[in-house]
């Protein structure tokens, strides 16, 4: 007996959203030398209207769509499903690697008639695969199927680190790639034992099954464990300064805008999507306090850089110890999970936003100054205005300054904090963010004095104006409406307003 | 003792000693070593749970031994990939350190473009 | 009592003991030998686990082209000095990380003990729909595969021709296009020419054949695929064949083709069977051969290539 | 909300706003930045209507924001506008400053404006940012190391009285049972809040930096000494009362929460007779009306506290009018600065006299707006050692601003240059103005006839005739008072920054021990194995 198909109408774009990155993967690879580009960068506006698409029918629909692939129901078959946060994640993703991917024909342009060049075809190839394993990752149902996404995710994002070919970016990538293993073969076991323990990947079907039993404990630390390897949580952090702040700066961005928030979202599904029934207190609160650390270090060593990009690295790792305070304050079934859970999903979109913006940002800088040491920045917010201006406005965010999506996170987890009587995690918030003024101070600070300052060459109006946007983005998301914030709730179990 | 168990037992071993090296061999071709004992280790829990689950005719449940070559085929992919990273860090610096500290240069952080 | 349990016990021992060699083996290449041998035995394991289409799997890509990787890399490294890769880690560090993966290793037996009985599976499910979208396919694994996560083997082939891009771009720029660097020796040893010789057309239609007869007996792409790149990695080593240049459009295509296959199959199944990766009943034995054929093509090549390594300039 | 005051009210927000957003194109920039002084208008305007009209609320649609008006905010606003309308127009009319210095401005100005009519928390948040953290451009851009030093100084209390407010403000919403966010509904519900003394804490720790209460003071001196002249009047006068603003809206002052009023009322004492103290022991004029504004603010706090205590509602009227006369005196004092250093000669005669009653209008010197202003708060100040306490601070602030007017023959040698020259030659009406203007608000108050029963006038007087004749006394006897730094106990604070500066090392120290693969891959299984037992055991 076969359970009836649950695909819902509009199903059907979940999966073109995945096969046409993969589409333009293959014809990328094919095709080659100057077409990487053209496919690469002539899908976007199509990746677009999918994500946005699919945006609208979630929001429309007020429930998930679901697309069998098929025509097979799970358990046997593997089901795609788009709830509210992957629907934002989604768009939040198309605008990102849009933009890093008009940035990045600076850099990464073939021209016509020219060779084809190892960078280039890397570059483009794998951002469409960045594209592809996150799609993936942000609508995809089955446990399985995800550790696939995951690894192309890794796969795509290594050879990005290490795209410039010098040793030192050769040894983060290899390092990268080695804990990312470590990661996926730690979430691979717990897949195993799941299926070992309920003969199902399907997450609403494990929902259902789950128990308190020491398998899914088992199951459930060792994927945890896996995907905080992959996201750089620290202390499991040793791979991304160097990572992050080798690469190039449209590379960076998206690692660190996007990739280590796959994982995260992974993280995110295990806990309130496939064990939404167990009390987890204990283990959100190892989790909060791995947070805390990761706030308070990340930001002390951010402070303590030389060089602008390992900075923003640093704080990369900080604000991903944010991100992980959604454990704590949206387990449960409470009113205050609610907010914690909005908290959460707008200091991922916030965070995503404002980091992409720096890093292009600090490419720009880098590019025009021919280094990128913070000492030596005197007088170069007077030679790059626009520049700074988007390190500074991305700054804010990080800072939690109004009005930006980074203080709408920042209220919000101290509202939940204070609602739920954790007033313990009202200490990272405050204090992280007052280390993060710190080091945005330290950046502005010496360009914003006088000082002679000889431009390599001045960056382009138009990559300004990208990096920009990105910033005015993390800028507008303070202003979100209620009606983003209900949408982030369609789909999420146990929402406060279905348990009453 | 059923084979399912003795396959259990050994699968964990592989677990234990793969973590054991990738956390303390030094060389990263060693530690890739210890990655695909480790990744024989879990797809060994999944041929168990493949195994224990025989039924309505088969005799193992198809589904975990599809993602075991699924699995076997994307490690393969992993270990090539580092092996090439491996093979051009020594050709370009002669070292394979993953120690970050080696790492860190005396340079300017000059952006190369 | 039968004499299996005694060898099953005397397999499992051999086999931990070779991974035990891999990991305690002061010397890099005895190491990865050990490892290559691991390979083979786990094999039998698999054997032993009602899982012949594992075993293939694992004694042609876990152990031979894993085999042939590692063992290229270990001689290209060399004798690694000691301390090369930097201090061995001190005693209360082993202890300690040792006393953990202890841990996890005996948490994961208790666990494994108290899986539930009986176990949940797929298996009735599966049978069931045999007799739909996995129409006429007598081997299950080979029916998951292409057919009920189909979407899995289609993302995974996909990872492989990333990891293939992959291992391109860690080559240096100016060698871009070009070949990668020989498998073998400027010199071939003469057995290994003549064993290419015998074996590698041999193997071939060997591989051929486990991929026919794959949709109903062991067997299938992945393993016949498999088997054609270890032949084709033969050749390569006696020098018969060289790697191809990265830039040929025709390795390019070859390496594209079983995805791309598989992705416009999937798309054109609503026209089809009414849904994305859905097969119409009458022709989803021929239509799953067809996808595999070309799926087949692109293992073939894909595993030699990431072998073989990055393009590099020089012709020696 | 008549259509009217409710189109002035958003607009006088909206114009700093849309100036801003002309500044995003290159080439309307030094246009809009030079008639940024037209920007408080609107400002002016819904100050004046709401001056007397009953509080009233306008929900801004779409963005969730709301504004409100009530006679307290209404006279700060007005006074605001009135004052940024003045400094700005004299600092454009000379020569354009640079753009920097001008968006600083314009930033500022917007949030001073928006802090008295921001109605819900999370604008006034919003506001009260603005109005603390560009401000930082108005005087820390410079390779000067002491100049520096108070921005860097400045930048950290802005930020911990934020990050402070942050907590406060997230905890008030947490606590409002209807999901509201408007200011008035908060204050209804924190009495009950659980988590009110808290909050309270918060709120006063948070907006007492900004007024500079002890131990919170010593950013100021810094700040006003090294901040241009037309900066320090409009930071001095406008910018510190969004702390007054902030204490007036967040407090419940309905209702009366003993131990808190006379904790606050206590500390605002303390501050008020600390700032004339430390004051007396300062040179620099600018860093000795830095000193003054500290006891004012001391005042404003202690009379505060006193409303806290009794439950009284109707202080905030009070207060607002004391801060206002404030706003007016102390950004006229530190263009007298300025304006007297331009003209060089010896001080004397008449110039002498207008100097020495605006600054003695401090004290409360009859015929003034001190007067009033003292009118006013004497209503909190009815208890028998709240009154004496009061009257002590007015003899000490006459004290003061005697030792201020004497120490006029030596201003700081920029002082010149930094004065517009429009100043100087207004000079004159400027501090009239700043006398007599609160004599023209003081009716939507009080009564007017009140300040010139002789009574009243005598006990203003006494005061500060005897704080006048202190000062002159000493002066005679050659006494000198000790030389203390300017911003005293921040050395403290500084010290303390620098210990916890020599934690990083530590940090890195542990960063780069656990960024060793062995330590990253233990870390790994540690934490699986804890998660597990948290799952098993708990």
């Amino acid at each position: 007996m076969m359970p009836p198909d649950p695909t819902t109408p509009g199903g059907a774009l979940l999966v073109l959203a995945i096969l046409l990155p993969c589409a333009g993967i293959i014809l990328s690879f094919v095709l080659g030398g100057r077409n990487a580009e053209r496919v690469a960068l002539g899908l976007t506006p199509f990746g677009f209207a999918l994500a946005c698409a699919i945006a609208f029918h979630v929001a429309s629909a007020g429930k998930p769509i679901v697309y069998a692939l098929g025509g097979l129901a799970p358990p046997l078959g593997i089901a795609l499903r788009a709830d509210g946060v992957s629907a934002v994640m989604l768009v939040a993703a198309a605008v990102i690697l849009t933009a890093a991917g008009f940035y990045a024909r600076a850099k990464f342009a073939t021209p016509e008639g020219g060779p084809e060049s190892r960078s280039a075809l890397t570059f483009w190839i794998m951002l469409q695969a960045i594209w592809a394993a996150l799609t993936i990752i942000f609508v995809g149902g089955d446990l399985f199927n995800l550790y696939v996404a995951l690894e192309l995710l890794t796969f795509a994002a290594v050879p990005l680190v290490c795209i410039d070919g010098r040793p030192e970016t050769l040894a983060a990538a290899l390092r990268y790639l080695l804990f990312a293993l470590f990661g996926s073969i730690s979430y691979l076991l717990g897949v195993a034992l799941f299926y070992g323990a309920y003969g199902t990947l399907d997450i609403p079907l494990l929902a259902q099954r789950v128990q308190s039993t020491p398998i899914v404990w088992l199951a459930a630390a060792l994927m945890t464990g896996g995907l905080l390897a992959k996201t750089a949580l620290f202390p499991l952090h040793l791979w991304l300064p160097p990572a992050h702040a080798n690469a190039p700066a449209a590379a960076s961005a998206v690692l660190s805008g996007l990739v280590v928030k796959g994982s995260f979202f992974l993280t995110l599904r295990l806990w309130f999507y496939v064990l939404p029934a167990l009390s987890a207190a204990g283990a959100a609160n190892i989790l909060g306090a791995l947070a805390l650390a990761a706030i308070i270090t990340g930001s002390v060593l951010a402070l303590r850089q030389a060089r602008l990009k390992l900075l923003i690295a640093y704080s990369t790792v900080a604000q991903i110890g944010y991100l992980f305070l959604v454990f704590p304050l949206a387990t449960g079934a409470h009113v205050w999970s609610g907010i914690g859970w909005s908290a959460g999903v707008m200091q991922i979109l916030a965070h995503a936003f404002a980091k992409a913006a720096m890093f292009l940002s600090a490419g720009l800088l880098a590019e025009a100054l021919g280094h990128d040491q913070i000492a030596r920045f005197a007088g170069a917010a007077r030679a790059l205005p626009m520049t700074f201006l988007t390190l500074g406005l991305g700054g804010l965010s990080l800072m939690g300054l109004p009005p930006s999506g980074g203080f709408s996170a920042k209220w919000l987890m101290l509202q939940a904090s204070v609602a739920s009587g954790q007033w313990v995690w009202t200490l990272p918030v405050l204090a992280g963010g007052l280390l993060a003024a710190g080091y945005v101070y330290r950046i502005l600070t010496p360009a914003l004095s006088e000082g002679d300052i000889m431009l390599k060459a001045p960056p382009k109006r138009s990559r300004e104006a990208i990096a920009l946007g990105l910033a005015l983005i993390a800028l507008a998301l303070g202003f979100a409406p209620q009606g983003f914030f209900d949408l982030l709730e369609i789909g999420r179990p146990l929402a406060a307003g279905t348990l009453q | 003792m059923s084979p399912w168990v003795l396959a259990g037992l050994v699968g964990a071993a592989l677990v234990g000693l793969g973590l054991y090296g990738l956390i303390l061999h030094p060389h990263p071709l060693r530690k890739l070593l210890a990655f695909n004992l480790i990744g024989s280790g879990v797809f060994l829990v999944f041929g168990i749970v493949a195994r224990r689950g025989a039924a309505a005719g088969f005799s193992f449940d198809p589904i975990p031994q599809a993602m075991v070559i699924t699995g076997i085929v994307v490690a393969f992919a992993a270990s090539a990939l580092a092996v090439a990273l491996i093979l051009r860090l020594h050709a370009e610096s002669g070292r394979v350190t993953l120690d970050p500290e080696a790492w860190t240069k005396p340079d300017d952080g000059a952006a190369k473009s | 009592m039968s004499v299996l349990p005694f060898l099953d016990v005397a397999l499992a021992l051999l086999v931990v003991g070779l991974a035990v060699w891999t990991i305690a083996a002061r010397d890099l290449f005895a190491s990865v030998v050990g490892y290559v041998a691991y390979g083979l035995l786990l094999a039998l394991v698999w054997v032993r686990l009602y899982a012949p289409d594992v075993a293939l799997t694992e004694a042609a890509v876990g152990s031979g082209v894993t085999g042939v990787l590692l063992i290229t890399a270990g001689k290209r490294l060399g004798a690694a000095r000691a301390g090369e890769a930097g201090p061995s880690p001190g005693l209360a560090l082993k202890l300690f990380a040792g006393a953990l993966a202890l841990l996890v290793a005996g948490a994961l037996v208790a666990i494994i003990l108290i899986l539930p009985d009986p176990a949940p599976s797929l298996a009735p499910q599966a049978a069931a729909a045999a007799d739909g979208p996995g129409a006429g396919l007598g081997n299950p694994i080979t029916a998951v595969l292409i057919s009920y996560r189909s979407f899995d083997t289609m993302l995974e082939k996909v990872v492989l021709i990333l990891a293939v891009l992959g291992v391109w771009s860690v080559g240096a720029d100016k060698a871009w296009g070009a070949a990668p660097a020989p498998l073998g020796r400027r010199n071939p040893y003469g057995a290994t020419v003549f064993l290419a010789q015998m074996l590698a057309p041999v193997g071939a239609v060997i591989g051929v054949h486990i991929f026919w007869v794959g949709a109903d007996a062991p067997g299938g792409a992945f393993q016949g695929g498999a088997l054609l790149a270890a032949m084709w990695m033969i050749a390569m080593m006696a020098r018969i064949t060289e790697p191809p240049r990265v830039d040929a459009r025709w390795l390019r295509l070859a390496l594209v083709a079983g995805p791309a296959v598989f992705l416009i199959a999937g798309l054109a199944g609503p026209l089809m069977a009414g849904s994305f990766f859905a097969f119409p009943h009458a022709f989803a034995k021929p239509i799953i051969l067809f996808i595999e054929a070309f799926m087949l093509l692109s293992i073939a090549v894909a595993l030699p290539a990431l072998v073989a390594g990055p393009p590099n300039g020089r012709s020696e | 909300m008549s259509h009217l005051s409710s189109t002035l009210l958003v607009a006088s927000l909206a114009a700093p706003l849309a100036l801003l957003a002309a500044c995003f194109v290159k080439n309307w920039r030094p246009r809009a930045l030079a008639l940024q002084w037209l920007a408080p208008a609107p400002g002016l305007a819904a100050g004046l209507l709401g001056l007397t009209a009953a509080p009233a609320s306008f929900d801004l649609p779409g963005l969730g924001f709301t504004l409100r008006l009530d006679p307290p905010g209404a006279l700060l606003l007005a006074a605001a506008s009135l004052l940024w309308i003045v400094v700005t127009a004299a600092v454009w009319r000379e020569r354009a400053p640079d753009e920097r210095f001008g968006l600083s401005w314009l930033l500022t100005m917007a949030g001073s404006l928006g802090v008295f009519i921001a109605g819900d928390l999370v604008s006034f948040y919003l506001v009260y940012a603005l109005v603390s953290i560009p401000a930082y451009g108005l005087f820390a851009f410079s390779d000067d190391a002491e100049k520096k030093r108070a921005g860097a100084i400045y930048m950290a209390f802005a930020i911990l009285g934020e990050a402070l407010l942050l907590l406060a403000f997230a905890a008030l919403a947490a606590g409002e049972p209807h999901g509201s966010s408007r200011i008035a509904d908060m204050m209804a519900a924190l009495p009950a809040s659980p988590w009110r003394d808290a909050i309270l804490a918060l709120i006063v720790a948070g907006f007492g930096m900004k007024m500079g209460l002890i131990p919170f003071n010593g950013w100021m001196p810094l700040n006003y000494a090294a901040a241009p002249i037309p900066a320090a009047a409009v930071l001095s006068g406008a910018g510190v009362k969004a702390g007054v603003i902030g204490l007036i809206r967040f407090l419940p002052l309905g209702v009366p929460l003993q131990g808190w009023g006379e904790a606050l009322a206590a500390l605002g004492f303390l501050t008020a007779i600390y700032g004339v103290l430390l004051g007396l022991t300062q040179q620099n004029p600018k860093t000795i009306l830095a000193y003054s504004s500290i006891s004012q603010m001391g005042v404003i706090a202690a009379a505060l506290g006193m409303a806290l205590g009794a439950g009284d509602i109707s202080a905030s009227g009070d207060v607002a009018f004391y801060a206002a006369n404030h706003l007016l005196v102390k950004a006229a004092l530190f263009l007298t600065i300025g304006a007297l250093a331009m003209r060089g000669a010896p001080l004397g005669g008449w110039t002498l006299a207008l100097a020495a009653t605006l600054a003695l209008s401090l004290a409360g010197l009859p015929f003034t707006g001190g007067a009033l202003a003292k009118l006013a708060s004497k209503a909190q100040f009815v208890s028998g050692w709240a009154a004496s306490l009061a009257t002590l601070s007015s003899i000490g602030t006459a004290l003061l601003m005697t030792h201020f007017v004497a120490r006029l023959d030596a201003p700081p040698p920029d002082a010149a240059r930094e004065c517009p020259s429009a100043l100087v030659r207004f000079w004159p009406a400027v501090a009239l103005g700043a006398i007599l203007l609160p004599w023209l608000f003081f009716p939507a108050f009080g009564y007017v006839s009140k300040a010139l029963e002789i009574a009243k006038i005598w006990e203003g007087l006494w005061p500060v005739l005897l704080g006048v004749g202190l000062a002159l006394g000493l002066r005679r006897l050659g006494w000198t008072a000790p030389r203390v730094p300017a911003g005293d106990s921040i050395v403290l604070f500084e010290g303390a920054f620098t210990r916890l500066l020599a934690l990083g090392p530590g940090f890195e120290t542990l960063d780069a021990r656990l960024r060793q693969w062995p330590a990253a891959g233990v870390s790994l299984l540690l934490i699986v194995l804890a998660l597990l037992a948290a799952g098993v055991l708990g």
